[in-house]
Protein backbone atom coordinates (compact mmCIF):
# COMPACT_ATOMS: atom_id res chain seq x y z
CA UNK A 1 0.00 0.00 0.00
CA UNK A 2 1.73 3.18 -1.47
CA UNK A 3 0.25 6.72 -2.00
CA UNK A 4 2.54 9.41 -3.65
CA UNK A 5 3.61 13.24 -2.47
CA UNK A 6 4.24 15.90 -4.86
CA UNK A 7 6.38 18.91 -4.31
CA UNK A 8 6.53 22.16 -6.13
CA UNK A 9 8.56 24.91 -6.10
CA UNK A 10 11.25 24.80 -3.62
CA UNK A 11 10.25 22.31 -2.09
CA UNK A 12 11.29 20.44 -4.89
CA UNK A 13 14.78 21.49 -3.67
CA UNK A 14 14.56 20.55 0.22
CA UNK A 15 12.83 16.87 -0.72
CA UNK A 16 15.62 16.31 -3.44
CA UNK A 17 13.01 15.23 -5.88
CA UNK A 18 9.65 15.97 -7.78
CA UNK A 19 7.91 13.41 -5.96
CA UNK A 20 7.99 10.60 -3.74
CA UNK A 21 6.34 7.07 -2.52
CA UNK A 22 5.03 6.63 0.88
CA UNK A 23 3.69 4.56 2.73
CA UNK A 24 -0.61 4.79 3.19
CA UNK A 25 -1.56 5.96 6.25
CA UNK A 26 -2.06 9.22 8.01
CA UNK A 27 -0.58 12.49 7.29
CA UNK A 28 1.40 12.92 10.58
CA UNK A 29 2.57 9.61 10.31
CA UNK A 30 3.70 10.05 6.38
CA UNK A 31 5.19 13.13 7.48
CA UNK A 32 6.66 12.14 10.77
CA UNK A 33 8.96 9.70 8.54
CA UNK A 34 10.22 12.40 6.71
CA UNK A 35 13.52 14.44 7.43
CA UNK A 36 12.62 16.78 9.63
CA UNK A 37 13.68 19.64 7.62
CA UNK A 38 11.53 18.84 4.71
CA UNK A 39 9.02 18.13 7.13
CA UNK A 40 8.75 21.44 8.57
CA UNK A 41 9.08 23.03 5.72
CA UNK A 42 5.49 21.08 4.24
CA UNK A 43 3.63 22.13 7.21
CA UNK A 44 4.66 25.93 6.29
CA UNK A 45 1.61 28.26 7.00
CA UNK A 46 1.75 29.27 3.08
CA UNK A 47 2.12 25.89 1.48
CA UNK A 48 -0.96 25.07 0.21
CA UNK A 49 -1.72 21.18 -0.42
CA UNK A 50 -3.80 19.36 -3.01
CA UNK A 51 -5.00 15.61 -2.42
CA UNK A 52 -5.87 14.25 -5.79
CA UNK A 53 -5.90 17.38 -7.69
CA UNK A 54 -8.44 18.81 -5.22
CA UNK A 55 -7.30 21.95 -2.94
CA UNK A 56 -8.03 20.99 0.49
CA UNK A 57 -9.27 24.27 2.98
CA UNK A 58 -7.22 22.56 5.95
CA UNK A 59 -5.22 19.98 6.74
CA UNK A 60 -6.92 17.75 9.55
CA UNK A 61 -7.56 14.38 9.62
CA UNK A 62 -5.82 13.87 6.42
CA UNK A 63 -5.38 10.45 5.95
CA UNK A 64 -3.54 8.94 2.58
CA UNK A 65 -5.11 5.79 1.31
CA UNK A 66 -3.64 3.56 -1.81
CA UNK A 67 -2.66 5.61 -4.71
CA UNK A 68 -3.49 8.65 -3.34
CA UNK A 69 -1.90 11.63 -4.72
CA UNK A 70 -1.35 14.97 -2.16
CA UNK A 71 0.79 17.88 -3.73
CA UNK A 72 2.52 20.18 -1.06
CA UNK A 73 2.23 23.79 -3.32
CA UNK A 74 4.31 26.83 -1.90
CA UNK A 75 3.25 30.48 -3.09
CA UNK A 76 3.54 30.71 -6.34
CA UNK A 77 6.02 32.67 -7.82
CA UNK A 78 3.67 35.52 -9.60
CA UNK A 79 5.82 38.57 -11.74
CA UNK B 1 -19.73 25.17 -16.92
CA UNK B 2 -16.87 23.37 -19.49
CA UNK B 3 -20.13 22.12 -21.91
CA UNK B 4 -21.20 25.55 -22.38
CA UNK B 5 -21.55 26.19 -26.38
CA UNK B 6 -21.02 29.85 -26.24
CA UNK B 7 -17.94 29.37 -23.73
CA UNK B 8 -16.11 26.71 -25.88
CA UNK B 9 -16.19 28.66 -29.06
CA UNK B 10 -15.22 32.24 -27.70
CA UNK B 11 -12.43 31.06 -24.87
CA UNK B 12 -9.02 29.44 -26.05
CA UNK B 13 -6.97 28.55 -23.13
CA UNK B 14 -4.18 26.65 -23.75
CA UNK B 15 -0.77 25.58 -21.26
CA UNK B 16 2.03 24.22 -23.49
CA UNK B 17 5.65 22.78 -22.83
CA UNK B 18 7.02 24.28 -26.39
CA UNK B 19 7.66 27.23 -28.29
CA UNK B 20 4.70 28.76 -29.89
CA UNK B 21 4.14 32.30 -32.36
CA UNK B 22 2.56 34.91 -30.89
CA UNK B 23 2.44 36.73 -34.12
CA UNK B 24 0.91 34.14 -35.59
CA UNK B 25 -1.86 33.08 -32.66
CA UNK B 26 -2.53 36.82 -32.94
CA UNK B 27 -2.88 36.73 -36.52
CA UNK B 28 -5.05 33.80 -36.05
CA UNK B 29 -7.18 35.53 -33.36
CA UNK B 30 -7.75 38.65 -34.82
CA UNK B 31 -8.73 36.61 -38.24
CA UNK B 32 -11.56 34.40 -35.91
CA UNK B 33 -12.94 37.69 -34.28
CA UNK B 34 -12.04 40.61 -36.53
CA UNK B 35 -15.83 41.41 -36.25
CA UNK B 36 -14.81 42.43 -32.85
CA UNK B 37 -13.58 45.25 -34.03
CA UNK B 38 -10.84 45.38 -30.94
CA UNK B 39 -8.15 43.06 -29.92
CA UNK B 40 -5.72 43.93 -26.75
CA UNK B 41 -3.08 41.90 -26.22
CA UNK B 42 -0.22 41.27 -23.62
CA UNK B 43 2.58 39.20 -24.73
CA UNK B 44 5.38 38.47 -21.87
CA UNK B 45 9.05 37.51 -22.77
CA UNK B 46 12.07 36.11 -21.16
CA UNK B 47 13.93 39.48 -20.63
CA UNK B 48 17.27 39.71 -21.94
CA UNK B 49 19.88 41.70 -20.76
CA UNK B 50 19.43 40.82 -17.24
CA UNK B 51 22.13 37.94 -16.85
CA UNK B 52 19.32 35.27 -16.77
CA UNK B 53 20.67 32.05 -18.89
CA UNK B 54 17.16 30.28 -18.42
CA UNK B 55 14.26 30.36 -16.99
CA UNK B 56 11.88 27.67 -16.54
CA UNK B 57 8.65 27.35 -15.09
CA UNK B 58 6.95 24.64 -13.24
CA UNK B 59 3.37 23.64 -12.96
CA UNK B 60 1.15 21.02 -11.15
CA UNK B 61 -1.26 19.32 -13.99
CA UNK B 62 -3.93 18.50 -11.93
CA UNK B 63 -4.36 22.45 -11.05
CA UNK B 64 -2.47 24.68 -13.66
CA UNK B 65 -5.09 24.33 -16.67
CA UNK B 66 -8.30 23.95 -14.73
CA UNK B 67 -7.12 27.32 -12.48
CA UNK B 68 -6.46 28.81 -16.15
CA UNK B 69 -10.01 27.52 -17.58
CA UNK B 70 -11.33 28.82 -14.45
CA UNK B 71 -10.04 32.13 -14.91
CA UNK B 72 -10.61 32.37 -18.58
CA UNK B 73 -14.64 31.87 -17.66
CA UNK B 74 -14.40 34.45 -14.68
CA UNK B 75 -12.73 36.72 -17.42
CA UNK B 76 -15.29 36.37 -20.14
CA UNK B 77 -18.58 36.96 -17.39
CA UNK B 78 -17.20 40.49 -16.90
CA UNK B 79 -16.40 42.33 -19.59
CA UNK B 80 -17.94 41.88 -22.98
CA UNK B 81 -16.16 40.08 -25.36
CA UNK B 82 -16.07 38.35 -28.31
CA UNK B 83 -13.25 36.42 -27.95
CA UNK B 84 -10.43 35.37 -25.11
CA UNK B 85 -7.29 33.60 -26.11
CA UNK B 86 -4.82 32.63 -23.13
CA UNK B 87 -1.61 30.77 -23.87
CA UNK B 88 0.71 30.11 -21.05
CA UNK B 89 4.38 27.81 -21.35
CA UNK B 90 5.97 26.03 -19.31
CA UNK B 91 9.21 24.47 -19.25
CA UNK B 92 12.71 26.09 -19.81
CA UNK B 93 12.68 29.46 -21.99
CA UNK B 94 15.94 30.91 -23.14
CA UNK B 95 15.91 34.76 -22.55
CA UNK B 96 13.16 36.35 -25.69
CA UNK B 97 11.20 33.28 -25.46
CA UNK B 98 7.53 34.18 -24.82
CA UNK B 99 5.95 33.04 -21.65
CA UNK B 100 2.57 34.26 -22.00
CA UNK B 101 0.37 35.98 -24.70
CA UNK B 102 -3.13 37.08 -23.94
CA UNK B 103 -5.48 38.28 -25.78
CA UNK B 104 -8.92 39.88 -25.73
CA UNK B 105 -11.64 40.92 -29.05
CA UNK B 106 -14.58 43.20 -27.99
CA UNK B 107 -16.89 45.90 -29.61
CA UNK B 108 -15.73 48.15 -27.05
CA UNK B 109 -11.79 49.08 -26.42
CA UNK B 110 -12.40 49.23 -22.76
CA UNK B 111 -13.82 45.62 -22.53
CA UNK B 112 -11.06 44.37 -24.41
CA UNK B 113 -8.21 45.92 -22.39
CA UNK B 114 -9.44 45.43 -19.10
CA UNK B 115 -9.94 41.68 -19.50
CA UNK B 116 -6.37 41.73 -20.53
CA UNK B 117 -5.17 43.63 -17.82
CA UNK B 118 -7.70 41.36 -14.97
CA UNK B 119 -6.48 37.95 -16.77
CA UNK B 120 -2.57 39.06 -16.50
CA UNK B 121 -2.67 40.14 -12.75
CA UNK B 122 -4.50 36.82 -11.85
CA UNK B 123 -2.43 34.72 -13.95
CA UNK B 124 0.90 36.07 -12.67
CA UNK B 125 -0.36 36.22 -8.85
CA UNK B 126 -3.17 33.09 -8.84
CA UNK B 127 -2.04 30.66 -11.72
CA UNK B 128 -0.13 27.67 -10.26
CA UNK B 129 3.22 28.24 -11.44
CA UNK B 130 6.50 28.59 -10.02
CA UNK B 131 9.50 30.14 -11.96
CA UNK B 132 13.16 29.58 -11.31
CA UNK B 133 16.05 30.94 -13.40
CA UNK B 134 19.34 30.20 -14.00
CA UNK B 135 22.01 32.78 -14.02
CA UNK B 136 25.99 32.16 -13.71
CA UNK B 137 25.09 28.25 -13.56
CA UNK B 138 22.68 28.37 -10.56
CA UNK B 139 19.17 28.37 -10.09
CA UNK B 140 16.84 30.11 -7.98
CA UNK B 141 13.24 30.24 -6.95
CA UNK B 142 11.54 33.07 -7.78
CA UNK B 143 9.30 34.24 -4.89
CA UNK B 144 6.15 36.61 -4.87
CA UNK B 145 6.55 40.32 -5.46
CA UNK B 146 4.92 42.36 -3.26
CA UNK B 147 3.48 44.47 -6.49
CA UNK B 148 1.73 41.34 -7.35
CA UNK B 149 -0.64 41.63 -4.60
CA UNK B 150 -1.16 45.55 -5.19
CA UNK B 151 -2.09 44.93 -9.21
CA UNK B 152 -4.82 42.10 -7.72
CA UNK B 153 -6.04 43.86 -5.09
CA UNK B 154 -7.40 46.64 -7.86
CA UNK B 155 -9.99 44.59 -8.46
CA UNK B 156 -11.64 44.10 -5.59
CA UNK C 1 12.17 67.64 -29.95
CA UNK C 2 12.15 65.40 -32.95
CA UNK C 3 15.68 66.07 -33.03
CA UNK C 4 15.69 63.94 -29.49
CA UNK C 5 18.12 61.03 -30.05
CA UNK C 6 16.06 58.71 -27.40
CA UNK C 7 13.05 59.67 -28.41
CA UNK C 8 13.82 58.52 -31.90
CA UNK C 9 14.99 55.22 -31.66
CA UNK C 10 12.28 54.29 -29.50
CA UNK C 11 9.09 56.23 -30.53
CA UNK C 12 7.76 54.81 -34.14
CA UNK C 13 5.06 56.81 -35.77
CA UNK C 14 3.49 56.31 -38.99
CA UNK C 15 0.37 57.74 -41.21
CA UNK C 16 -0.20 55.17 -43.46
CA UNK C 17 -2.73 55.36 -46.67
CA UNK C 18 -2.25 51.55 -48.01
CA UNK C 19 -3.49 48.26 -45.70
CA UNK C 20 -0.71 47.19 -43.08
CA UNK C 21 -0.15 43.66 -41.70
CA UNK C 22 -0.34 44.42 -37.74
CA UNK C 23 1.15 40.70 -36.73
CA UNK C 24 4.22 41.23 -38.75
CA UNK C 25 4.42 44.84 -37.34
CA UNK C 26 4.11 43.39 -33.60
CA UNK C 27 6.20 40.66 -34.79
CA UNK C 28 8.87 43.47 -35.66
CA UNK C 29 8.57 45.20 -32.48
CA UNK C 30 8.85 42.33 -30.35
CA UNK C 31 12.13 41.29 -31.81
CA UNK C 32 13.23 44.81 -31.53
CA UNK C 33 12.18 45.67 -27.90
CA UNK C 34 11.89 41.76 -26.71
CA UNK C 35 14.32 42.48 -23.60
CA UNK C 36 11.73 44.68 -22.15
CA UNK C 37 9.71 41.48 -21.00
CA UNK C 38 6.54 43.00 -21.88
CA UNK C 39 4.31 44.19 -24.51
CA UNK C 40 1.02 44.99 -25.00
CA UNK C 41 -1.06 46.14 -27.65
CA UNK C 42 -4.58 47.42 -29.15
CA UNK C 43 -5.21 46.84 -32.86
CA UNK C 44 -8.74 48.25 -34.28
CA UNK C 45 -9.87 46.74 -36.88
CA UNK C 46 -12.87 47.80 -39.34
CA UNK C 47 -16.10 45.83 -38.06
CA UNK C 48 -17.74 43.09 -39.99
CA UNK C 49 -21.49 42.47 -39.65
CA UNK C 50 -22.63 46.00 -39.22
CA UNK C 51 -23.32 46.41 -42.44
CA UNK C 52 -21.12 49.23 -43.48
CA UNK C 53 -19.49 48.43 -46.72
CA UNK C 54 -16.70 50.94 -46.81
CA UNK C 55 -15.13 52.89 -43.68
CA UNK C 56 -13.40 55.73 -44.67
CA UNK C 57 -10.59 58.30 -42.91
CA UNK C 58 -9.77 61.94 -43.80
CA UNK C 59 -7.18 63.74 -42.22
CA UNK C 60 -5.30 66.84 -42.70
CA UNK C 61 -1.96 66.90 -43.43
CA UNK C 62 -0.19 69.30 -41.95
CA UNK C 63 -1.89 68.44 -38.52
CA UNK C 64 -2.47 64.70 -38.43
CA UNK C 65 1.37 63.28 -38.43
CA UNK C 66 2.76 66.05 -35.77
CA UNK C 67 -0.32 65.59 -33.69
CA UNK C 68 0.58 61.88 -33.26
CA UNK C 69 3.70 62.44 -32.71
CA UNK C 70 2.85 64.38 -29.85
CA UNK C 71 0.93 62.16 -28.41
CA UNK C 72 3.80 59.51 -28.48
CA UNK C 73 6.12 61.67 -27.01
CA UNK C 74 3.71 62.29 -24.10
CA UNK C 75 2.89 59.03 -23.90
CA UNK C 76 6.68 57.82 -23.47
CA UNK C 77 7.11 60.82 -21.61
CA UNK C 78 4.13 59.58 -18.86
CA UNK C 79 5.10 55.82 -18.57
CA UNK C 80 8.55 53.76 -18.10
CA UNK C 81 8.61 52.31 -21.99
CA UNK C 82 10.79 50.75 -23.95
CA UNK C 83 9.75 51.28 -27.10
CA UNK C 84 5.84 52.45 -28.61
CA UNK C 85 4.67 51.92 -32.36
CA UNK C 86 1.56 54.03 -33.26
CA UNK C 87 0.22 53.40 -36.75
CA UNK C 88 -2.70 54.80 -38.03
CA UNK C 89 -4.31 54.24 -41.38
CA UNK C 90 -6.04 56.86 -43.70
CA UNK C 91 -8.44 56.68 -46.85
CA UNK C 92 -10.77 54.11 -47.34
CA UNK C 93 -11.13 50.70 -45.58
CA UNK C 94 -13.10 47.31 -45.75
CA UNK C 95 -14.32 45.43 -42.86
CA UNK C 96 -11.91 43.46 -41.48
CA UNK C 97 -9.11 45.97 -42.38
CA UNK C 98 -6.53 46.77 -39.53
CA UNK C 99 -7.27 50.75 -38.87
CA UNK C 100 -4.73 51.34 -35.98
CA UNK C 101 -1.98 49.38 -34.05
CA UNK C 102 -0.93 50.89 -30.70
CA UNK C 103 2.03 48.56 -28.74
CA UNK C 104 4.51 49.70 -25.93
CA UNK C 105 7.03 47.27 -24.70
CA UNK C 106 8.49 47.87 -20.87
CA UNK C 107 9.77 46.56 -18.14
CA UNK C 108 6.57 46.52 -16.30
CA UNK C 109 3.28 45.46 -17.34
CA UNK C 110 1.50 48.19 -15.65
CA UNK C 111 3.44 50.25 -17.70
CA UNK C 112 2.24 48.64 -21.26
CA UNK C 113 -1.10 48.77 -20.84
CA UNK C 114 -1.70 52.05 -19.31
CA UNK C 115 0.62 53.43 -22.61
CA UNK C 116 -1.51 51.44 -24.71
CA UNK C 117 -5.04 52.62 -23.01
CA UNK C 118 -3.98 56.36 -22.43
CA UNK C 119 -2.57 56.36 -26.59
CA UNK C 120 -5.65 54.66 -27.95
CA UNK C 121 -7.92 57.49 -25.91
CA UNK C 122 -6.19 60.09 -27.45
CA UNK C 123 -5.54 59.03 -30.43
CA UNK C 124 -9.57 58.28 -30.63
CA UNK C 125 -10.67 61.79 -29.22
CA UNK C 126 -7.84 64.09 -29.65
CA UNK C 127 -6.52 63.14 -33.12
CA UNK C 128 -7.43 65.22 -36.31
CA UNK C 129 -9.45 62.24 -38.54
CA UNK C 130 -12.49 62.45 -39.55
CA UNK C 131 -14.86 59.16 -39.87
CA UNK C 132 -17.13 58.28 -42.57
CA UNK C 133 -19.21 55.21 -43.10
CA UNK C 134 -20.83 53.88 -46.25
CA UNK C 135 -24.02 51.83 -45.65
CA UNK C 136 -26.31 50.81 -48.11
CA UNK C 137 -24.73 53.33 -50.50
CA UNK C 138 -24.60 56.00 -48.79
CA UNK C 139 -21.91 57.76 -47.15
CA UNK C 140 -22.20 59.36 -43.16
CA UNK C 141 -19.81 61.09 -41.50
CA UNK C 142 -19.29 59.88 -37.59
CA UNK C 143 -19.97 62.17 -35.21
CA UNK C 144 -17.97 62.29 -31.62
CA UNK C 145 -19.33 60.41 -29.13
CA UNK C 146 -19.53 61.07 -25.25
CA UNK C 147 -17.85 57.59 -24.27
CA UNK C 148 -14.39 58.99 -26.29
CA UNK C 149 -15.14 62.20 -23.61
CA UNK C 150 -15.52 60.45 -21.05
CA UNK C 151 -12.60 57.90 -21.34
CA UNK C 152 -10.75 60.78 -21.98
CA UNK C 153 -11.53 62.61 -18.78
CA UNK C 154 -9.79 59.64 -16.88
CA UNK C 155 -6.12 60.99 -17.38
CA UNK C 156 -6.82 64.45 -16.11
CA UNK D 1 -3.48 86.83 -55.75
CA UNK D 2 -5.67 83.91 -54.06
CA UNK D 3 -5.52 81.90 -50.58
CA UNK D 4 -6.87 78.24 -50.50
CA UNK D 5 -9.90 77.32 -47.89
CA UNK D 6 -9.82 73.48 -47.15
CA UNK D 7 -12.44 71.72 -46.12
CA UNK D 8 -12.54 68.76 -43.44
CA UNK D 9 -15.53 66.04 -42.72
CA UNK D 10 -18.62 66.60 -43.21
CA UNK D 11 -17.69 70.57 -44.45
CA UNK D 12 -16.41 69.21 -47.41
CA UNK D 13 -19.95 67.81 -48.12
CA UNK D 14 -21.59 71.26 -47.44
CA UNK D 15 -18.67 73.30 -49.78
CA UNK D 16 -18.68 70.70 -52.41
CA UNK D 17 -15.24 69.83 -52.39
CA UNK D 18 -12.32 69.58 -50.28
CA UNK D 19 -10.59 72.55 -50.97
CA UNK D 20 -11.62 76.22 -53.10
CA UNK D 21 -9.38 79.37 -53.88
CA UNK D 22 -10.28 82.43 -52.86
CA UNK D 23 -9.32 86.13 -53.56
CA UNK D 24 -6.85 86.97 -50.60
CA UNK D 25 -8.48 89.40 -47.93
CA UNK D 26 -10.36 89.79 -44.79
CA UNK D 27 -11.41 86.58 -43.64
CA UNK D 28 -14.60 88.25 -43.11
CA UNK D 29 -14.71 89.19 -46.71
CA UNK D 30 -13.83 85.62 -47.89
CA UNK D 31 -16.87 84.13 -45.87
CA UNK D 32 -19.09 87.33 -47.27
CA UNK D 33 -18.37 85.69 -50.87
CA UNK D 34 -19.14 81.98 -49.78
CA UNK D 35 -23.06 80.22 -49.95
CA UNK D 36 -24.58 81.68 -46.48
CA UNK D 37 -24.99 77.99 -45.60
CA UNK D 38 -21.57 77.08 -45.92
CA UNK D 39 -20.41 80.59 -44.35
CA UNK D 40 -22.61 79.95 -40.90
CA UNK D 41 -21.28 76.22 -41.02
CA UNK D 42 -17.93 77.62 -41.36
CA UNK D 43 -18.25 80.18 -38.36
CA UNK D 44 -19.50 77.46 -35.94
CA UNK D 45 -18.05 77.59 -32.56
CA UNK D 46 -17.16 73.95 -32.36
CA UNK D 47 -14.67 74.66 -35.84
CA UNK D 48 -11.39 75.21 -35.52
CA UNK D 49 -9.03 76.76 -37.66
CA UNK D 50 -5.19 76.42 -38.83
CA UNK D 51 -3.84 78.89 -40.90
CA UNK D 52 -0.78 77.17 -42.57
CA UNK D 53 -1.03 73.92 -40.63
CA UNK D 54 -0.91 76.68 -37.37
CA UNK D 55 -4.33 75.77 -35.01
CA UNK D 56 -5.44 79.52 -34.07
CA UNK D 57 -6.48 80.28 -30.62
CA UNK D 58 -9.65 82.48 -31.95
CA UNK D 59 -10.28 83.93 -35.68
CA UNK D 60 -10.00 87.52 -35.09
CA UNK D 61 -8.41 89.56 -37.43
CA UNK D 62 -7.31 87.27 -39.66
CA UNK D 63 -6.18 88.09 -43.59
CA UNK D 64 -5.50 86.17 -45.69
CA UNK D 65 -2.47 86.73 -48.27
CA UNK D 66 -0.96 85.16 -51.44
CA UNK D 67 -1.08 81.60 -51.03
CA UNK D 68 -2.07 81.05 -47.52
CA UNK D 69 -4.31 78.33 -46.84
CA UNK D 70 -6.72 77.85 -44.10
CA UNK D 71 -8.86 75.25 -42.80
CA UNK D 72 -11.78 74.57 -41.05
CA UNK D 73 -11.57 71.64 -38.79
CA UNK D 74 -14.90 70.37 -37.25
CA UNK D 75 -14.90 68.15 -34.21
CA UNK D 76 -13.15 64.67 -35.02
CA UNK D 77 -14.87 61.23 -35.38
CA UNK D 78 -13.83 59.49 -32.02
CA UNK D 79 -14.41 55.96 -31.33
Amino acid sequence: MSARLVFLGRLEDLAGAGECEVPAGPLEAVLAALEPDLAVALLGERVRIALNGALLANRGGIVLGEGDELAFLPPVSGG
Amino acid sequence: MPGDAAGASLVDVRLLDAPFDPAAELAAFAAAHGGAGGIASFLGQVRAGDGVECLELRHYGPLTLPGMQDLARTTQARWQLEGLLIIHRTGQMAPLDPIVLVAAAARHRRDALAAVDYAMDHLKSQSWFWKREQCGGVWTWIEPRKQDFADLARWD
